[in-house]
């Protein structure tokens, strides 16, 4: 008994040491990773799951990557400072030529050219990804992207207005079991989808935007999953569960030129590219003009803004409008390329899918969600043919979950954060500002 | 009207609802009102009981029938193991996704985000290793027609649900009212820096408060899975319904969200019964916004949270 | 140094393992020992991974089996060509589809598709086979839709949803003589268009039908509906008193549909269709609730002698576990092309294989097939089982049954 | 949707009457009634402003000076009274039951107590902000850079700089506001406030926490806004000398209730405000 009195002080400095803290953090982590990464368990034997991933040789790997982690974690801090010289001298070059005009348009000259050159030399297989897994999601993205990033708003439910969207595309082109006063080629329906989905983000929007923000987000979760019950159930008027059959491709006879996109997915892809182009300079522009302004004010004190002229609701509606004429748009495009709709697809993790891609690429930044879409939308396709790190298809929405926590607790500026975004979390944390239209009440208005 | 044919019989089943409701409801309401957020992540607290108590339960029971005290024994022995699992859950869900937030002084974005986040993490984690299929709890009695009131068939497992329920309900009322703990809760809810000022460790009571609610939750989820089983999945449903319940009742008040919760079960299977079964959650949904729009402080007001 | 190895070791472990359960890379079944026979490869395309993979994998097996026994010569004597497998994952999901369909058509020697296995993924990616003119036969996929959109290189080796429907109904008016049916579907694509063949029929032979729609619970199948329902549900359909019940999805809902049911007290017949057929019914609604339960499909059982032990055996030796839902399908759909593409020859298009299957005539295991000018597969029997002391039994086809 | 800054924001108001003059009332409070729950914190406060003032509302601290201006800016709802903005253009305008930005539409701005400005952005943007509040770009215009909306920048831009030269930040528009020192904040939020081009400048202590030197810029600058854009100033202020040496007349409350009010000489010497402040001694005053 003696002997282990001395040593309690011990072990308590140890754990009440950041350091040990830090490790034993790391450590768990590297476990966590490993439980991931195992075998999977069943039902009749719940733990073989994790005795095989922890029982096992690999665990090893695991705590040693989790103690790296923690080396280069302290390391870190401790030589921040050196870390800090050494990373400005080699950016030093790139951010003395980025803000030069020309040499950002040449960048994005040569982004654009890649862009229209590396599809053509990609096998049909990931052409077609790089339409129904890539391109769509770059665009549902860069759309939440005014939601969230711009305006600080969770919407949870953005499935509903891409759903809007194809049941449009169905809609005027005849496919549904209720026809429109006149038939239309879906590329003609394009303006009057997105309309309707712009409507329904206003309609959802004006009641319920003026709510707190987490209730937002939990009438959005709702409407999103509404709109599936919806979809699967009016057998009427959407056709069910069956989905709808027999959309039609996008096809242009105007002013002379003729064009049919058929089931080849390259046309798809330049119609996304350049749809995305024109959105990106819209939005670009949006962001650094009066209602962008406006956004950034309401995200950083809601009631400042109101007393600066600021219609806060009214600005509010308009990204959620944005937003979701955007969603109606990919919506609309998905159904017109595979000539199909299924409210089985409309589900609210899809929600959930597209504002990982947007937090993980760095809310408020459109590089950061155009890259961030790409990335995580590539590694799943590309680990279901090289299954590395016992990547399993149906653990996705494990991983994803994973790294929405990881981001929020290290990095929730994101990947390719925006620089006025980046310096809002980090006022934020220091007692300054929001960050977020969370609709704070909490504070006595003085 | 369309449910005056089965009105008992649906206000019967409707009332077992609610109580589960109202015991996942008190989570949300907990939670919010120390730290003024939504737990997204407590569905997966509700999840975590059911599996608890089936493992658990799986092992005591087996393949035996058990009659009589047995049954109420292992009655018992689930509740309370599913309890421990939601509350093991729950606090390691505080310790990961929400206190370094809040250390940081991090924006309520992140907090919801990051709760998103833990929720997707922990039911595919579980989808993983405990396998996809909805898994059978050993019954520890056999379920059927009890008596009869108004017409109405009482179940076994209703009265089990109702019991249960009631017992903790008041559990927590109490020690929130009347004990240390409780005075602890309500002081962090009201204003957590004077709390803090006073001497009240805040990181203490904000696990406290996240354990008490994932008793409850827990619990609710081995309440729950005796009838239809554990599954992965099964906390979305019936969390975003208790959420409603919250809501209905005031966000942040106790015993609101008891009210709330079974005024939302015999709604819903009152509104069933006028439109098709697929419209359940329609109906949940539309007494949500309606609430939300008409009277956002719910029924007995925000008590220990703050008015929008 | 030991460090650095045992981190790459344990994530290439791993992947190895993962190789070996999913196994979603082309896998040859044969060697290119006669460089002078011609190689063919037959492709399948189903749900490999996500939530549906073990239905996709009960097909993928069966396929990769009836290869390498063709190869082998054991089912048609010796080939003139050699035949490889290919799979291709659509995690049974419209938007994945095309893709998948894209990786099949671009490899120049598949020569025909057994799948997609679900319907949505079919729709979505049909019209890219259709324009590659490359046979699909799916185990699977039964919306009546497929077979009405012009698709002259769609096949299937099962019934589609309005051939059960109708041959239930005549069996519970005309055998059971009721007059007063409640039926349940789950909302799904299959059960909504079932319930409605169901429902027509029963109107036409004179019953009178009480329709709910009840969407499967995310317990199951992915849907949108909840557990908590069925409680109520049941008191509907108890206060309405109809004496036998028709429920129109798959087992583990209508498992919990059936305990609710006899909880409150309901002693009518239960009925329901092929998704129910399974063994996982009994032990979920226990013996004691589901004893009596009428079961249907369009095939053989599974579990019934009639099926080959040999193919049961070959096959649980390939997979690692037995025979489940779709496999005797997929075995009997890929020996299907096998046999038309004997019937050519040595030098097979793919155009010539979607002449020669509206052509062929192969008995499989299941069933004789022999495809109707639309892809619909000819003259499907209804067979009737029952849950008797906790196991299912077959007591026969409608058409004996009603006599 | 489209362009924001139609009168239509203000919802009824009465017909255009004949232009003021120096010296009309500005604004008109009318036996106002606040109370939260149980509370009251502000029981028939009256006062009337006239055009060109500088009134300062004085008073301990929880007599209600805050919620006063909580309510003649739309934040709270007076249960009871009614407050009447007279603007430029004649038309009297009621204030209770608009919101904030309605409010701030109708001519009224107003600064915080504690500032608060738009910490992430620079000085420029927090001033042009406030100056767009007037502007009518809506979303479709700036997507397509139509020519008003560039004609808007450019007027915008141009009269931010007025303003950030107008109150000495011009050298500091390029900083993050959070980096500037608190005497620059409080300008930079009166260079906001004046940006949305009021007639009536709501100031809720603008000296607190500032340095003797920083207190006898702000009181040459209020002294400026008044004087130059003619904008008449309503002032919560601690300070008695500052108060002293700036208002035209000072109201004083306490416990919710107007208790004096007149020139700053006839408040010094009423004895109910002696008392008031001899009786509760204000922590933060001097």
């Amino acid at each position: 008994m003696s002997t282990v009195a001395p040593r309690v002080p011990l072990v308590r400095r140890v754990w009440r040491s950041d350091d040990a803290r830090r490790g034993f953090a790391c450590v768990a982590g590297g476990l966590v990773l490993a439980v991931m990464t195992g075998p999977s368990g069943s039902g009749t034997a719940p733990t073989s799951g994790f005795t095989g991933s922890l029982f096992h040789v690999r665990v090893v790997g695991f705590v040693l990557f989790g103690l790296v982690l923690w080396g280069l974690i302290t390391a870190r801090s401790r030589y921040s400072s050196q870390v800090r010289a050494f990373s400005a001298k080699v950016t030093a070059a790139p951010r003395r030529l980025l803000p030069d005009r020309r040499v950002r348009r040449v960048v994005y000259l040569a982004v654009l050219g890649f862009a229209i050159y590396y599809p053509t030399i990609l096998n049909s297989f990931w052409q077609e990804v790089l339409v129904d897994q890539i391109g769509v999601y770059v665009l549902l993205a860069i759309g939440l992207n005014v939601v969230v990033g711009y305006a600080g708003l969770l919407d949870l439910g953005y499935v509903a207005f891409y759903a809007i969207g194809a049941y449009s595309a169905a809609y005027w082109t005849g496919a549904l079991p209720i026809h429109p006063l006149f038939h239309l080629n879906p590329f003609y329906a394009i303006p009057l989808a997105i309309l309707a989905a712009m409507f329904a983000g206003v309609l959802l929007g004006v009641p319920t935007l003026r709510l707190r923000g987490d209730y937002l987000a939990i009438v959005t979760l709702g409407a999103g999953e509404i709109i599936q019950i919806v979809a699967t159930n009016l057998q009427g008027v959407t056709g069910g569960a069956q989905g709808v059959i027999g959309i039609p491709h996008f096809s242009v006879h105007l002013f002379g030129i003729r064009y049919s996109w058929g089931l080849d997915s390259l046309p798809y892809y330049y119609l996304l590219l350049g749809f995305v182009v024109i959105v990106l300079f819209a939005f670009r522009s949006l962001e650094n003009s009066r209602v962008g302004r406006a956004w950034v004010a309401i995200r950083e004190d809601e009631v400042a803004a109101e007393s600066a002229g600021i219609n806060v609701l009214k600005y509010k509606v308009m990204a959620f409008a944005i937003g979701a004429s955007t969603s109606g748009f990919a919506g609309m495009l998905e159904a017109s390329k595979i000539s199909f709709v299924e409210p089985s697809d409309l589900t609210v993790q899809f929600s959930i899918l597209i504002l990982v891609l947007v937090i993980f690429g760095g809310m408020g930044s459109l590089p950061g969600a155009i890259v961030g879409a790409a990335v995580l939308q590539w590694l799943p396709q590309f680990l279901r043919i090289h299954p590395l790190f016992g990547f399993q298809q149906q653990d996705l929405y494990m991983y994803l979950g994973a790294l929405l926590i990881v981001m929020m607790i290290f990095r929730p500026e994101g990947i390719i954060p925006s620089r006025r975004r980046k310096r809002e979390i980090g006022l934020a944390e220091h007692g300054v500002g929001h960050a977020d239209a969370m609709g704070h009440t909490s504070g006595p208005v003085s | 009207m369309c449910f005056t044919q089965n009105f008992w019989n649906l206000v019967v089943s409707g009332l077992a609802d609610g109580f589960l409701y109202a015991l996942i409801a008190i989570g949300y309401t907990l939670v919010y009102g120390v730290l003024q957020l939504i737990n997204f992540a407590h569905s997966e607290v509700f999840m975590s009981g059911g599996f608890a108590s089936y493992f658990i339960l799986n092992a005591a029971i087996g393949t035996s029938q058990p009659h009589g005290i047995a049954s109420v024994g292992f009655l018992a022995l689930g509740t309370i193991g599913g309890g421990l699992g939601g509350a093991v859950v729950a606090f390691l869900l505080e310790r990961v996704a929400y206190r370094p937030l809040r250390r940081r002084n991090a924006p309520r974005l992140a907090f919801l985000i990051s709760a998103i986040g833990a929720s997707y993490f922990i039911y595919n984690l579980a989808g993983k290793e405990f396998g996809r299929n909805a898994l059978e709890i050993p019954s520890p009695f056999t379920n059927g027609p009890v008596f009869t009131i108004f017409g109405a068939t009482v179940q076994t497992v209703y009265i089990v649900v109702a019991v249960a329920a009631v017992i903790m309900l008041v559990l927590v009322d109490r020690v929130v009212a009347t004990t240390r703990l409780g005075k602890g809760i309500r002081a962090v809810a009201q204003d957590a820096e004077t709390a803090s000022l006073m001497g009240v460790n805040i990181d203490r009571v904000i696990s406290q408060t996240f354990i008490i609610g994932g008793v409850l939750g827990g619990a609710a989820g081995f309440l729950f899975g005796l009838p239809f089983g554990v599954v992965y999945t099964m906390g979305f449903t019936p969390a975003l319904k208790a959420f409603t319940a919250a809501v209905l009742g005031g966000v942040g008040n106790i015993r609101g969200a008891m009210i709330g919760g079974l005024i939302l079960g015999i709604a819903e299977n009152l509104g069933v019964a006028c439109t098709q079964a697929s419209w359940r959650d329609v109906v949940a949904f539309g007494i949500l916004v309606l609430v939300l729009l008409i009277r956002p402080t719910g029924i007995l007001g925000e008590q220990l949270g703050r008015a929008a | 140094m030991n460090r650095i190895t045992l981190r790459f070791v344990a994530p290439v472990a791993a992947a190895a393992v993962a190789l070996a359960g999913v196994g979603s890379a082309q896998v040859a079944a044969a060697s290119n020992a006669h460089a002078s026979t011609p190689t063919y490869t037959i492709a399948y395309e189903g749900p490999l991974s996500g939530g549906n993979a073990q239905l996709g994998l009960n097909m993928k097996f069966a396929v990769q089996l009836a290869i390498s026994q063709a190869n082998a010569g054991k089912t048609f004597g010796k080939l003139p060509f050699k035949l490889k497998f290919l799979a291709e994952d659509d995690q049974g999901s419209a938007t994945q589809s095309p893709a998948a369909a894209q990786a099949v058509i671009s490899n120049s020697s598949v020569v025909a598709v057994v799948g997609p296995a679900f319907s949505g993924a079919t729709k979505a990616a049909e019209p890219l086979y259709h324009a590659a003119n490359l046979a699909t036969v799916s185990p699977s996929a039964t919306a009546p839709a497929l077979a009405t959109q012009g698709w002259s290189n769609f096949f299937r080796v099962v019934a589609d949803d309005n051939a059960q429907g109708p041959g239930d109904a005549t069996y519970v008016v005309k055998k059971l003589g009721v007059k007063k049916i409640y039926t349940v579907d789950d909302a799904s694509a299959y059960a909504v268009g079932l319930v409605g063949a169901f429902d027509a029929k029963a109107k036409q032979l004179g019953a009178t039908v009480t329709h709910q729609e009840a969407p499967g619970t995310t317990q199951c199948q992915a849907g949108t509906g909840n557990v908590q329902q069925y409680g109520a549900l049941a008191t509907q359909i108890k206060g309405s008193g109809d004496p036998v019940t028709f429920y129109a999805g798959y087992y583990c809902d209508f498992a919990l549909l059936a305990k609710a049911l006899r909880a409150d007290g309901y002693n009518g017949q239960l009925m329901s269709d092929d998704g129910s057929l399974d063994p996982h019914y009994v032990s979920e609604a226990g013996a004691s609730v589901a004893n009596g339960t009428l079961l249907s499909c369009a095939c053989t059982n599974l579990t019934s002698s009639k099926v080959d032990t040999t193919f049961a055996s070959q096959f649980k030796k390939l997979a690692g576990f037995p025979v489940g839902t779709y496999s005797a399908e997929a075995y009997d759909a890929t020996n299907t092309i096998i046999k038309a593409m004997e019937k050519i020859g040595a030098h097979v298009k793919r155009s010539a294989l979607v002449k020669g299957l509206h052509k062929v005539v192969y008995a499989g295991l299941t069933k004789t097939v022999h495809f109707q000018p639309d892809g619909n597969i000819a003259g499907s029997t209804v067979y009737i089982y029952q849950v008797k002391n906790g196991s299912i039994v077959e007591l026969g086809p409608v058409a004996k049954l009603v006599g | 949707m489209s362009d924001a800054g139609s009168p239509d924001d203000l919802g009824p108001v009465s017909p255009v009457g004949t232009a003021p003059r120096p010296g009309d009332v500005v604004v008109d409070v009318d036996e106002i009634t606040l109370s939260f729950g149980g509370l009251t914190s502000l029981r028939a406060v009256s006062l009337t402003q006239h055009r060109g003032e500088i009134l300062a509302v004085i008073g301990p601290n929880g007599a209600g000076k805050t919620s006063l201006f909580n309510c003649l800016t739309g934040v709270y709802r007076p249960q009871v009274g009614r407050i009447t903005f007279h603007d430029r253009r004649g038309r009297a305008i009621s204030v209770v039951g608009r919101k904030p930005n309605q409010v701030n539409r109708a001519g009224i701005a107003r600064t915080f107590q504690t500032s608060r400005l738009f910490n992430a952005l620079t000085a420029f943007e927090n001033v042009k902000i406030g100056v767009e509040s007037r502007m009518h770009t809506g979303p479709l215009g700036a997507m397509l850079r139509l020519p008003r909306t560039r004609r808007e920048e450019r007027a915008s831009d141009a009269r931010t700089l007025e303003l950030l030269d107008f109150v000495g930040l011009r050298a500091h528009a390029n900083d993050i506001a959070s980096s500037l020192p608190y005497g620059d904040r409080r300008r930079l939020e009166i260079a906001r406030a004046l940006g949305t081009g009021p007639e009536l400048l709501l100031l809720d202590e603008p000296a607190a926490g500032t340095n003797p030197s920083e207190k006898g810029d702000l009181a040459a600058l209020i002294r400026k806004v008044n004087a130059e854009l003619s904008v008449s100033v309503l002032l919560i202020e601690h300070d008695m000398g500052l108060v002293m040496s700036l208002a035209d007349n000072i109201v004083v409350l306490n416990f919710g209730q107007v208790i004096a009010s007149g020139t700053p000489a006839e408040v010094q010497q009423d004895p109910a405000v002696v008392e008031a402040y001899l009786g509760a001694p204000d922590p933060e005053d001097g």
